[in-house]
């Protein structure tokens, strides 16, 4: 029986393993660092970071649905600069990967925010957020109007030399031109899917569940919607796609590989079992060995579809 | 706090509509610190993606015990766990209570519906006994008050029905005690209660009364808040609440900064 | 206590309860009939129907997920003839309004059919799919290209008098420019949401899990998706709502009348108890009568946001 | 056809990895007929959408059994099931088994896994006892010897590892006791077995196989189809094979139209 070999590259990222965790649902760090090895995985990826500190929405936040969450915590944060005197140097005693993601009000702001992170030798990647689906300042439209889109993937391309991951929208009726974009203007990977935009209403106050009225969905709920736009976005570009969307298990990161991706993340299901994630890895490495997959790559994209 | 897969020992009728499960936990047993929680994930129940946060009402070095009410979803499968059943927990989590204050003398406890259980461990570990006020609607919401009478306690009972103890809130049992309490300090700025040091955990509007009445007599009022959690450790910043600050205010988490909070941080919403 | 009264309007067509079934998962009436009074139901709504018969897909056609079902069908049906031959004569013994589904392959067939079923005095209603999501030939483009979409609307207006009702396809970035477009091309109503484009795979033969490769998601699953879509389109028109998407109960009901549905469907909770429908009745009657709501007039669109 | 919320009387392993769930069920015991199924709603999975189909085992007046392998959730959720439980059904579904027909007087049954479970109510009301066959992979899977031979059956099994009867596919028994059967009708046209009508119900290979045995020999057979479902009940359209007409195929479904079908009408698909 072979070892496999679950090294993979995202631009010139290299992770040991294809697995990291989707930004948002792993904090900025140290919040999992008691329940999970940190260096165990590929990569970490932290809460989304824009130029300046922001306050996010009002509470409740979050809600629970079948099968799935509604999230709308409006990113929250300390700022580029908060985040580097804050966190960054919890990273210095491990050698983990970091991958910050960013967005932004403005395209300037996307700017700003890269630019200054980008400067930090300790963050290997930076994933865009133009999907975002609750904030009103940004995010959605970023997303999902193709010019924007554009402007925002230049702009924060023109900025940093890092691997730029373009977190992908849900919510187009094709998410084949956003991704075409995204490699155009120079982008060294794709992450889908963000949460999905919904809502959900208390019947007995007649209010929305979340103060900010709608919010993403995530959780095994969207799995299927997040396989399909993998597929999808892997036919239409060259650059390494991250699935995400409802994984929970080792299976659930097969499904995405062999559905196109190269890596994968953990998202909500971090909140039911911290140990997702090394889970994930130790039955992928399992997974390829009982099928003779000796590379990640030979995996990858081979849906006989 | 760790992350352990324990075993049901025992599931029971405690009291009123509470049940009782006790968890044989050895790794998270023995870290136990007054008013910290659990996160609980809920077995049988595949289609909830989030765990259930449940006070540590008793802990040793073999495991922990919660009390819980069946509210919904979670709680009413939770109903069907038989001992020997696995149930994976991650704790003992957040800051719990603190130690009793240096100018304290007299510790007071108000609690109502689980948060009898969430004050049980801070009664057995304070060095001195106090008093304890515990409010619900009818004689069946109050817990606890032999175990905490055990532990030396003076425990007076409100009930909104009257049927234990005062009839209405907590507080209509609580104030005329305050009263008798305070002393003539001379010091005008004083209120004659500072040698009082109130622990509180309950429903929100008994937490912001008693948030209100530690403020104007100026009381250390520790205030243990229930807010809806996802992750429970700190990273989804679900459960903030707003702690004031020098210039303003800022988000805590309750799951991680507390669930204990000082009365004096808290800026309380409108909603 | 009050006792409420259901009845509401579809453009012309009267329903005395806001409850209805979604197409294709109550089959062509006679199915279910063992299992509940088809009296009962506010209207019965019938599987897709094309002007000819239609295959449909190969098998698989349905996959089970999380709190959801993948299907793809295919549309396969008797065709218009082929339907009033077949299954009109069953309702002559019933009073309960039929809502007849069409879709086309082309803005032509669209006519067709609606011209064909728009004769036929036992059918109540026309709803029209634009928004299946697997049939390749044509549905999802239709649903998704704002000009196509005004030209089946359009066409299937020209050729009947009876209500129609446009089902939408949710995968858009906005649904509002849908909604108005379908208000001002003459609709009478909005049906929100068909199933969400998605797919699985199974990770042994790396073969999709249905035979069309994807297929439409549906159940608990999608309901935040789908509440937020009412809610968004009931903003934009003033004609009437049909929601669905993840019903399984008078509470999922009452939420999206508060959302701003005028009427409800139930879907795949019909799999899995046929008597959700009349649940879903008595259940709404009951909350109303609580709650000292009179007319479901009075309860659509209050949601405080 | 009813819907019925059912109460589990007894649930038992019954062999190898098969258990029995017998289920008080009034409404539908009655109505049953040979080869009919029941769509089981899995209790306590609440992220399953989808009913899972059960052929009748046995059935009264007061109810039915079934017998069922875990081969996934569903099925591994049932397992944990216990008297006194709801468990909701629709049923009796499908057309089952037709009786013997005019020209038949052997009547012979082949069956692998639950297939057993299947023909045990033919086996039962056929009016004449004939052969039944029995494939499995080992002893283990073999259901129900004991039951068919009480009923007056001539039991022949078969196993894949030989670890009772013939070694092979149930077709290595089948075969041979064909031949014998062959009868000198003269008749060039006649494959001298047409005194001969098959029931069979199994894994889709075999029932391939018994399909292509049966139009070699120009045999009535009736093969019991299994295909995943959705509504049970000929709605959603999901559970369909392709049926041979005059000008080419037609859709049928199985849970409506079959499960059910007459081998020469089935036209089998590659996949
Ligand atoms: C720090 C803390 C300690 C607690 N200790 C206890 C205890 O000792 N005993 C006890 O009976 N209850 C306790 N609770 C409340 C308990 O967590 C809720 O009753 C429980 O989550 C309800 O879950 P459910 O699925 O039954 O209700 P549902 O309403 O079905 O829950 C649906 C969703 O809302 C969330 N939710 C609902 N109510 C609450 C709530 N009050 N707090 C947090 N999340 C909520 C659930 O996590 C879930 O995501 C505590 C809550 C907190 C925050
Ligand atoms: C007419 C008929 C009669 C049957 N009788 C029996 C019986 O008596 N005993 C027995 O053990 N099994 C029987 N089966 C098979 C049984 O329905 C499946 O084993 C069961 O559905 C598996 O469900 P699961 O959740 O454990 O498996 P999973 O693989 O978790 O099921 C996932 C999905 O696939 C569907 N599915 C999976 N396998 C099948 C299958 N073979 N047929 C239909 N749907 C499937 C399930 O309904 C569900 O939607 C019968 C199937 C049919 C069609
Ligand atoms: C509580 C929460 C917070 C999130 N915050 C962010 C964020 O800050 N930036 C971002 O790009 N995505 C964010 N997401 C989206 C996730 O990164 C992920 O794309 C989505 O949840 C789907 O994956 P999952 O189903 O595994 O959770 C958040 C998701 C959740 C549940
Ligand atoms: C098996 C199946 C078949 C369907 N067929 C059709 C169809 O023929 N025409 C159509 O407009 N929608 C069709 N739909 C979509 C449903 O009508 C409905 O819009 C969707 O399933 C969401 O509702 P639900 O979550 O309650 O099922 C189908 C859905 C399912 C599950
Ligand atoms: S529950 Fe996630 S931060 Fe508190
Ligand atoms: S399972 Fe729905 S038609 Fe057979």
């Amino acid at each position: 029986m072979i070892t496999p070999d679950l090294k993979i590259k995202i631009g010139s990222l290299e992770m040991k393993n294809p697995v990291t965790v989707a930004s948002g649902t792993f904090g900025y760090g140290p919040e999992y660092a008691d329940y999970v090895d940190l260096d165990r995985l590929g990569a970490v990826t932290v809460k989304g970071i824009c130029a300046e500190p922001h306050i996010g929405n009002q509470t409740p936040r979050t809600f629970e649905t079948a099968s799935g969450m509604l999230n709308a915590i409006g990113l929250p944060g300390p700022g580029a600069q908060g985040f580097i005197d804050k966190y960054l140097p919890f990273f210095e005693d491990y050698e983990v990967p970091l991958i910050v993601n960013i967005w932004g009000k403005t395209v300037e702001d996307y700017g700003r925010v890269a630019e200054i992170l980008g400067d930090q030798s300790r963050i290997s990647a930076l994933e865009v957020n133009v999907s975002c689906p609750n904030v009103k300042e940004g995010g959605a439209l970023y997303g999902t109007n193709l010019d924007l889109f554009r402007t925002v993937v230049e702009e924060v391309r023109s900025k940093t030399a890092k691997p730029i991951i373009i977190k992908l929208a849900p919510n187009v009726a094709g998410i084949k031109p956003f991704a075409k974009a995204a490699e155009s203007c120079g982008a060294d990977a794709l992450a889908v899917m963000n949460s999905y935009p919904a809502m959900a209403i208390d019947i007995e106050t007649r209010r929305p569940e979340l103060a900010n009225r709608t919010g993403g969905l995530s959780g095994p709920a969207i799995k299927p919607i997040a396989v399909k736009l993998v597929w999808e976005a892997a036919q239409a570009v060259n650059i390494p796609i991250i699935g995400m969307g409802g994984i929970c298990g080792p299976d659930d990161a097969v499904e995405f590989i062999i559905a196109g991706a190269t890596a994968v993340a953990v998202g909500t299901s971090n909140f039911s079992d911290p140990s997702t994630a090394v889970r994930v890895i130790d039955g992928l490495e399992r997974w390829m060995a009982d099928h003779d997959v000796a590379l990640v790559e030979e995996l990858r994209g081979t849906v006989i579809a | 706090m760790k992350q352990e897969n324990t075993t049901v020992l025992e599931h029971r009728l405690f009291h009123g509509d509470y049940r009782q499960l006790t968890l044989a936990a050895p790794a998270i047993g023995p870290l136990v610190k007054p008013g910290q929680f659990v996160h609980l994930k809920i077995p049988r129940l595949g289609e909830a993606v989030l765990r259930r946060p449940f006070s540590i009402f008793k802990a040793d070095d073999q495991g922990i015990s919660i009390l819980y009410k069946s509210i919904g979803k979670g709680t009413d499968s939770m109903r069907s766990l038989q001992p020997g059943e696995k149930v994976d927990l991650l704790g003992p989590l957040g800051n719990g209570f603190p130690p009793l204050g240096a100018g304290s003398t007299v510790p007071v406890l108000v609690a109502g519906g689980y948060g009898n259980a969430a004050l049980y461990l801070q009664a057995k570990t304070l060095p001195v006994q106090g008093v304890a006020f515990f409010g619900g609607r009818t004689a069946a919401d109050i817990l606890c008050i032999e175990e905490f009478e055990a532990l030396g306690w003076d425990v007076r009972v409100a009930t909104d029905d009257g049927s234990l103890g005062t009839r209405g809130l907590v507080t209509a049992a609580l104030n005329p005690w305050l009263e008798e309490q305070r002393s003539e300090t001379g010091d005008p700025k004083s209120s004659g209660l500072e040698h009082l040091e109130v622990f509180a955990c309950g429903p929100n509007a008994m937490l912001k009364a008693i948030g209100d009445i530690a403020l104007e007599n100026n009381l250390t009022a520790w205030l243990s808040m229930d807010r809806n959690m996802a992750c429970g450790v700190g990273a989804c910043l679900t459960c903030v609440i707003k702690r004031k600050t020098g210039t303003g205010w800022e988000w805590a988490r309750c799951c991680k900064d507390g669930p204990v909070f000082e009365a004096s941080e808290i800026l309380w919403d409108e909603n």
